[in-house]
């Protein structure tokens, strides 16, 4: 039966038409995947499915019946609910808060019934595995729980169908299997459920049928059973995916870091409150290094320690042998040293501003003599980082927030890039980010590597990093435990280590991970 | 000083204190709430004033409040001054009602209040025992007199006023309008209001002066707004005094010298030297004498005739 | 080694992928910038303005009009850019109205040591005034509502208690005299100042670091400070300037007026400024800072103050008619956040 | 084909060796930061009770409490509109001619007296927030015009001021007491009290919240923001047209110019209380606390009894000052 149908849906922004003629339906018990490059227009879809934008074109049919939401409220009363591919939660307020807004229990049908509310959150929580204190501010919680409480919020509407936009971005493996049993869950449940992601393994895991959106078309519908891999991402990509050989770019970095041992980057002994303890590390010229370790296990904190971002409580970063004092990001960016945020949307783009103005945010210095800034050079060098890059945008004059996620990182990426740093670091680079983009940001990587720069990277896949590094620091709550050399490990290799490592008895199943 | 200067017609009704203590006010403490600051002349004078009455009769402490043009401050001025312990309160009130609660809560503490310079609403004898000041509505008879008389009955006029719907602007401006009947040669071309302000009065005659090139006479209802229009009107390549006839009230010393130098046609005084005839009334209301309900200041008439006499003895603020 | 950027475009396939993403972009390229009615409606508003003044207001074709209302506008184009400015990087500056009347305070009691020193004392209390605003904002973290609100009332208290509540006068001859009357052709010296002013802000926001940076700052204080700028020198710079236009704009109302006076000069502009510089098109969201529009935006009310009074309207109905204007203006462009 | 990293079995990090007295210094100190603007308060009002003796007399603080009411209530109103993420200027005018709706209406009743400026209250901000949801314009804005309409039309509706020449249980209202407390303090408590509930406990108080939180994010969660901003807005109106309905019955009086001014203080009340201004954060104790801290300073000035005029706009702007840097230095940490 089916529940929910989409028919010949078009929809342009101006002169971008991010969908031309989409037509997609879910059944009851369903589970459709939906994918596709960045900026094929998944997002764009949804929120058309879920009233948060108008279609210019074609019907949206949910039971057979043509409806037309003007707010996500009344889809939301109509029983389609959806999970939007930012996190969308009130970060000031409580989870239970947050569970609960809009239908919290109440006393005498008008006063919130607090304890009761973080009694049923505590229960909603535990029934979906979720180990967090209801009355915790989310702000305080890490990306991936704050995602687990959006995601058990929206399927906790009671809702016939359910949307899922990148559900997995932020989430760990172990989050990963909580939400696909809550996803299964909702099968059984004869539920209906659109599922986007850019994670192939997590498609052919779940999905029943996937739908691939190329340039705003539908460019292929399939039973998973009968789509081999290869077919969907040569139709993803409308070509066929060229793998880049692991073992030849290991060879070639290796080549590098042969040629010159001394280190670009040296840490020792940085301290940050208690997340970042005691952190040594070297990157050497043309060394690709991996900061591996379990979600929030200090990361990000650890890049941003030694970019200054945040003030370290001590320690010494050393850049190019040239040891640093009180650093900042602007000293850092001077002496060589250049940052990308995992949090591209409140720390990374600029959100009103041009692709041009985001893109030399970084060079400005460069490209001024005495404060006033060369236009011609700015666009000079914007439009050739555009170029290179393969920036998907409408022109370089386009606001930043008119391209896709995958494409304002590539924006962001260029703006590291630009001030020609010795080193940079990249915290998950590829988040977000199709297959295809994701080749060509590993095989910028490379490219840095095999030009002398130093490379330090993060990411949630750990396959990925192995794959792309040739070293890797492990992490474990803000201490470097280990140091391997990657290659002619596979992942799994590594996951054995850092699982052996784990002195806890629940180290979450590697075996589900590299599957299919 | 020349104590009680100015003050002349009293009404006949009075006040008396039922209950007089022959208390001596040296040693009192004794509130003065003032309503507006004091960049206004009259107002830094009429505070003056109070304050060097307050030292000269010897008070042990004069409390000063001043409300900033807030009338809710005003009236918690006041209760805060009688709770402080003030045995008499001298009050210019900001607006023409607005201190109910204030007067009462003095009447219920047997605190006698003075109110100066503007009338407020409330029982005489029993709100306050006198209000003391100017007759606002006279004023602007006079000033229209005043211009009948520098203009021989003909002239172009424009009038710049004080802020609207204050009582004060009210009664100068229909008193104006009052005197100004039975002379049909005098045309007011335009009212504005100039906000009490040098700065809106300069503006305001700016553009007066531009949409109307034809005036030549101007009736202002205080004095620095007059500096202010007098400013504009050199500054549009006039004269002021010649091509253009003025008439200000107040009497300040700035515009009574500019009358001497005949830049300024006549003033109509309104006296803020109002401390002693204060301080006279609460010496009488302690000793139980009958004291006015009303005290109409005497307000000069500042001409060419009288103007650097003035100047010279200090009768000009 | 070797710059980044001459080598990185070697990889292998780049040319490749790169057709491939191109492919995707849609015909016709950029999406435009073309100006449009929304961004158009101050200059539209003003024009309309300007002739029904022309065909309906006595007087208003006299040609002194003009100067008489560049005299007017000249200090108000100094604070509204200044707050065109503060409201690019997000924040707001409510103290240039008090700042103006600090800088008269300083001319009225340092004539004693020349006008020359009355004026640089004026310009550089409000330089100061507005630099520990700016530390206030930058350093401290208050909310620039808050601290420029606190600095509103602090700053016109120390202008009362200066010039004890008096008012000056200012000489009749030197500069400040000067500075009140000379015109070049019929343009007041102030509002060349002025139209210079604005002239350098446009190149200071579109083509230097500190008006690129204050722009940064407004689109994402976060992604501005990861992106290596100096966000806090940025904001100090901004406020400080602010405060210097707000005290040279004291001087030139000073000078027009003829007095030192603490208590009526600047009431109430800087929320003209904000208005100015908001239906000029600077969005108090921050990060956009349009130049020209404030300045259209200050012509635009004073003109039309000058039209309520020029047609003798009662000033309080003019101030409903303004609120409508206002409201009117915006309406134009609304959507633009 | 791509492996994802396990999650962390995150073990509860050790307690730190610290004993107790430790850990309630640390529990204390956590209780100032959230609470900055009301331990500044105590803290202020019992230094200002050491200085000046009759401070902290019953009479005194019922004399501070009664005259920051009508400043009490109108940031009650404000509160709730920048916790939303909003701007309301259009307050303080509205108090004006809340006074004056007032007096003209009074004759009519008690009903009348309040039902008037509360029904001009409440439409004024339908049209705020008709223009800030529906025409998408800046609050700011929008309420900037509000003040400037709304004066102008109090005084030419009434001039500067208005008697009301026999306010009888109108004035009583504001002027009587119960129990020996003051209507207006009592008045002011409860308002907030029932605020406290309505902003913590109901539905609708967690849509104020979730709008200035996120504005985004609340309308994808299905949250009613254009409906909770119009609420607001009217609630804000109305909070104001009542304070100008009690200081009409406190004035006996309708008085154009009253509450001018009050839209930017009630701003700085809230903000002192720890609202953020960037919305979704605030508590009505702390904005309370902002009130009465300002409130102590004009009560503080009365107490010397000798300032200048010129001098009292000095000594609150420092005042205002100091207080803000505290209160934000106070709660820095938290924030960050
Ligand atoms: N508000 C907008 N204004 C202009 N263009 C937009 C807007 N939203 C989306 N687009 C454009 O529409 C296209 C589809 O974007 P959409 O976000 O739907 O892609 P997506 O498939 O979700 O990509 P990703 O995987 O990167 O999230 C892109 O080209 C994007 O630039
Ligand atoms: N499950 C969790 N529960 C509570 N706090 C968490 C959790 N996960 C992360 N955090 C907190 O959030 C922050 C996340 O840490 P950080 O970003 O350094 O991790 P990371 O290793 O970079 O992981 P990732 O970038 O994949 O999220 C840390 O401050 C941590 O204390
Ligand atoms: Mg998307
Ligand atoms: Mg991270």
């Amino acid at each position: 039966m089916v529940l929910l149908e989409a028919r010949h849906i078009a929809k342009s922004f101006g002169h971008v038409a991010a969908l031309r003629d989409v037509s997609l339906e879910v059944a009851a018990g369903e589970i459709v995947g939906l994918l596709g490059e960045n900026g094929a227009g998944k997002s764009t879809l949804i929120k058309i499915l879920t009233g948060l934008e108008r279609h210019d074109a074609g019907d949206i049919l949910l039971d057979g019946r043509s409806v037309a939401f003007s707010s996500p409220r009344q889809a939301q009363d109509a029983g389609i609910a959806a999970v939007y591919q930012e996190i969308n939660l009130i970060p000031e307020r409580s989870v239970a808060d947050n569970l609960f807004i809009n239908r919290a229990p109440r006393v005498a049908g008008l006063f919130i019934n607090r304890r009761q509310m973080i009694s049923d959150a505590r229960a909603l929580l535990s029934r979906y595995g979720l180990d967090v204190d209801p009355a915790r501010t989310l702000r305080t919680l890490g990306l991936g729980t704050q995602q687990l409480v959006s995601i058990i919020r929206t399927v906790s509407l009671g809702a016939r169908v359910v949307i899922l936009d990148e559900p997995t971005s932020a989430l760990s493996a172990h989050e990963v299997e909580l939400l696909f049993g809550i996803v299964r869950t909702l099968r059984e449940e004869r539920v209906g459920v659109i599922y986007v992601s850019h994670r192939l393994s997590e498609c052919y895991a779940l999905c029943d049928r996937m739908t691939v959106l190329r340039d705003g078309v539908v460019a292929l519908t399939e039973a998973t059973a009968r789509l081999p891999r290869a077919r969907l991402i040569a139709a993803m990509l409308g070509r066929e995916l060229v793998e880049r050989s692991r073992s030849a770019q290991v060879v070639a970095n290796d080549g590098a870091a042969a040629g010159s041992s001394d280190n670009v980057l040296h840490v020792e002994h940085l301290n940050w409150r208690r997340q970042v303890v005691d952190v040594g590390l070297d990157v050497r010229k043309g060394e690709v290094v991996g900061l591996a370790g379990l979600l929030g296990s200090g990361r990000t904190e650890t890049m941003k320690a030694i970019y200054g971002a945040v003030t370290p409580d001590s320690g010494t970063v050393t850049i190019m042998q040239h040891r640093r004092h009180r650093a900042t990001p602007a000293r850092s960016l001077q002496d060589g040293l250049a940052f990308l945020s995992e949090d591209r949307r409140s720390e990374g783009i600029f959100s009103h501003l041009t692709v041009a103005e985001n893109l030399s945010a970084s060079m400005l210095r460069r490209i001024a003599r005495w404060g006033i800034i060369s236009r011609q050079r700015r666009d000079a060098l914007v439009s050739e980082y555009v170029s290179r890059l393969g920036v998907k945008t409408g022109g370089s004059d386009a606001p930043i927030s008119s391209l896709s996620g995958g494409n304002q990182q590539k924006v962001l990426i260029g703006r590291a890039l630009s001030t020609d740093p010795s080193v940079v670091m990249l915290d998950d680079p590829t988040r977000g980010i199709d297959v295809g983009a994701k080749a060509e940001i590993h095989r910028t990587i490379a490219d840095l590597a095999s030009h002398g720069m130093g490379v330090l990277v993060t990411s949630s896949e750990l396959e990925e990093l192995v794959d792309t590094t040739d070293r890797l620091v492990v992490l474990d709550e803000g201490r470097v435990v280990d140091t391997l050399a990657t290659a002619g490990h596979h992942a799994d290799d590594v996951l054995a280590v850092i699982a052996g490592m784990q002195t806890a008895p629940s180290s979450a199943p590697a075996a589900e991970a590299g599957a299919p | 000083q020349s104590s009680s200067a100015g003050v002349g017609v009293s009404s006949g009704a009075t006040c008396v204190n039922p209950r007089p203590g022959h208390e001596n006010l040296s040693g009192m403490v004794i509130g003065f709430s003032q309503s507006e600051n004091e960049q206004n002349p009259f107002r830094a004078a009429e505070t003056e004033s109070v304050r060097s009455t307050a030292k000269s009769v010897g008070v042990r402490r004069l409390l000063y409040t001043n409300a900033n043009s807030n009338q809710a401050k005003q009236v918690a001025d006041i209760e805060n001054m009688i709770s402080q312990g003030a045995k008499a309160i001298i009050v210019a009130p900001l607006n023409a009602t607005g201190l109910q609660p204030a007067l009462e809560q003095a009447a219920q503490a047997h605190v006698p209040v003075v109110t100066i310079d503007r009338a407020t609403a409330g029982t005489p004898c029993r709100d306050f025992i006198t209000f003391m000041g100017s007759d606002f509505r006279k004023q602007g008879e006079r000033a229209a007199q005043a211009m009948v008389d520098a203009t021989n009955g003909t002239a172009n006029i424009v009038e710049i006023q004080g802020a609207y719907g204050n009582v004060v602007e009210a009664q100068r401006s229909e008193g104006f309008a009052a005197g100004l009947k039975g002379h049909p040669g005098l045309k007011l071309l335009a009212s504005q209001s100039g906000n009490w302000s040098a700065t809106d009065a300069q503006h305001v005659m700016e553009q007066l002066l531009l949409a109307h090139p034809d005036i030549n006479a101007l009736y202002t209802h205080a004095d620095v707004m007059t500096l202010g229009a007098i400013r504009a009107i050199t500054q549009s390549g006039r004269r002021p005094g010649h091509d253009i006839r003025i008439v200000s009230i107040d009497g300040t010393r700035a515009i009574v010298q500019m009358i001497a130098s005949d830049q300024v046609q006549a003033a109509i005084e309104t006296n803020p030297r109002l401390g002693p005839a204060a301080f006279d009334a609460l010496k009488s209301w302690f000793n139980g004498t009958p004291v006015p309900q009303t005290i109409i200041t005497n307000d000069a008439l500042y001409t060419r005739a009288n103007a650097a006499t003035s100047i010279a003895s200090g009768a000009a603020y | 080694m070797k710059s980044f950027s001459s080598t990185l475009f070697a990889w292998p396939g780049g040319r490749q992928m790169r057709r491939i993403s191109i492919g995707t972009t849609p015909p016709g390229g950029k999406p435009s910038r073309v100006p449009n009615l929304r961004d158009l409606s101050v200059y539209l508003a003003l024009v309309l303005l300007i002739i029904f003044d022309l065909v309906l207001t006595p007087g208003f074709r006299n040609p002194f009009v003009v100067r008489s209302l560049l005299f007017e506008a000249a200090p108000v184009v100094l604070i509204a850019l200044g707050q065109s400015l503060a409201i690019g990087t997000r924040g707001i500056d409510l103290s240039v109205g008090s700042i103006m009347a600090l800088s008269s305070a300083i001319i009225g009691i340092s004539l004693g040591f020349g006008q020359n020193v009355g004026i640089a004392g004026a310009i550089f209390g409000g330089l100061a005034c507005g630099l520990l605003n700016g530390i206030f904002i930058a350093i401290f973290r208050i909310a620039p509502l808050i601290s420029s609100l606190a600095l509103l009332v602090a700053a016109r208290g120390l202008a009362q208690a200066l010039l004890s509540g008096a008012r000056v006068d200012l000489p009749m001859d030197g500069p400040l005299s000067a500075l009140g009357q000379i015109t070049i052709m019929g343009v007041p010296v102030v509002a060349i100042v002025a139209l210079a002013v604005a002239a350098a802000f446009a190149f200071l926001v579109r083509r230097t670091l500190p008006g690129q940076y204050a722009i940064f700052v407004g689109a994402s204080r976060e992604a501005s400070v990861l992106a290596g700028h100096p966000v806090r020198a940025t904001l100090i710079f901004v406020y400080g300037l602010s405060g210097l236009l707000a005290g040279i704009a004291g001087v030139f109302a000073s000078a027009r007026l003829g007095a030192a006076d603490a208590n009526y000069i600047g009431v109430q502009f800087e929320l003209d400024a904000v208005a100015a510089a908001v239906i000029g098109g600077t969005p108090l969201s921050g990060g956009r800072i349009a130049v020209a529009g404030t300045v259209a935006g200050v012509l635009l009310l004073t003109i039309l103050d000058a039209t309520f009074i020029m047609n003798n309207v009662n000033a309080n109905f003019a101030q409903i008619l303004k609120a409508a204007f206002i409201v009117g203006a915006l309406y134009m462009q609304r959507g633009r956040a | 084909m791509s492996a994802t990293l396990p999650a962390s079995p995150r073990m509860p990090r050790p307690p730190p060796a610290a004993h107790r007295g430790a850990e309630r210094r640390q529990r204390l100190f956590a209780v100032i930061q959230a609470r900055g603007a009301t331990v500044v308060l105590i803290v202020a009002a019992l230094v200002a009770g050491l200085i000046f003796p009759a401070f902290l007399k019953p009479e005194n603080i019922e004399d501070l409490t009664t005259a920051a009411s009508f400043l009490g209530l109108v940031t009650l109103g404000q509160t709730f509109v920048i916790i939303m993420g909003g701007f309301d200027l259009s307050v303080g005018s509205m108090i004006g001619l809340g006074t004056v709706l007032a007096a003209y209406a009074a004759p009519y009743g008690v009903l009348a007296a309040f039902g008037a400026p509360l029904a001009a209250g409440a439409l004024v901000g339908l049209v705020n927030g008709l223009l800030i949801v529906k025409a998408r314009m800046a609050p700011f804005i929008v309420t900037l015009a509000a003040l400037l309409a709304l004066k102008g039309l109090a005084i030419v509706l009434a001039g500067e001021s208005l008697i009301i020449a026999d306010p009888g249980l109108f004035g009583r209202s504001a002027n009587g007491a119960l129990f020996g407390v003051g209507n207006l303090t009592i008045i002011l408590l409860a308002a907030y009290a029932v605020a406290a509930l309505v902003l913590n406990r109901t539905a609708y108080g967690s849509a104020v919240f979730a709008t200035g939180g996120n504005e985004d994010a609340a309308r994808m969660l299905g949250v009613a923001v254009d409906r909770t901003k119009l609420l607001t807005y009217m609630l804000s109106g109305t909070m104001a047209g009542l304070s100008g309905a009690l200081l009409a019955a406190h004035l006996s009086s309708g008085i154009s110019s009253a509450g001018n001014g009050y839209e930017l203080q009630s701003i700085a009340a809230a903000v002192i209380g720890g609202v953020l201004l960037t919305g979704g954060v605030g508590t009505l104790l702390g904005a309370l606390s902002g009130v009465l801290l300002l409130g102590m300073i004009e009560n503080i000035i009365n107490q010397i009894g000798s300032l200048s005029a010129a001098f009292q706009g000095l000594a609150s702007g420092v005042f205002l000052l100091v207080a803000v840097l505290v209160q934000s230095g106070l709660t820095r940490q938290r924030s960050s």
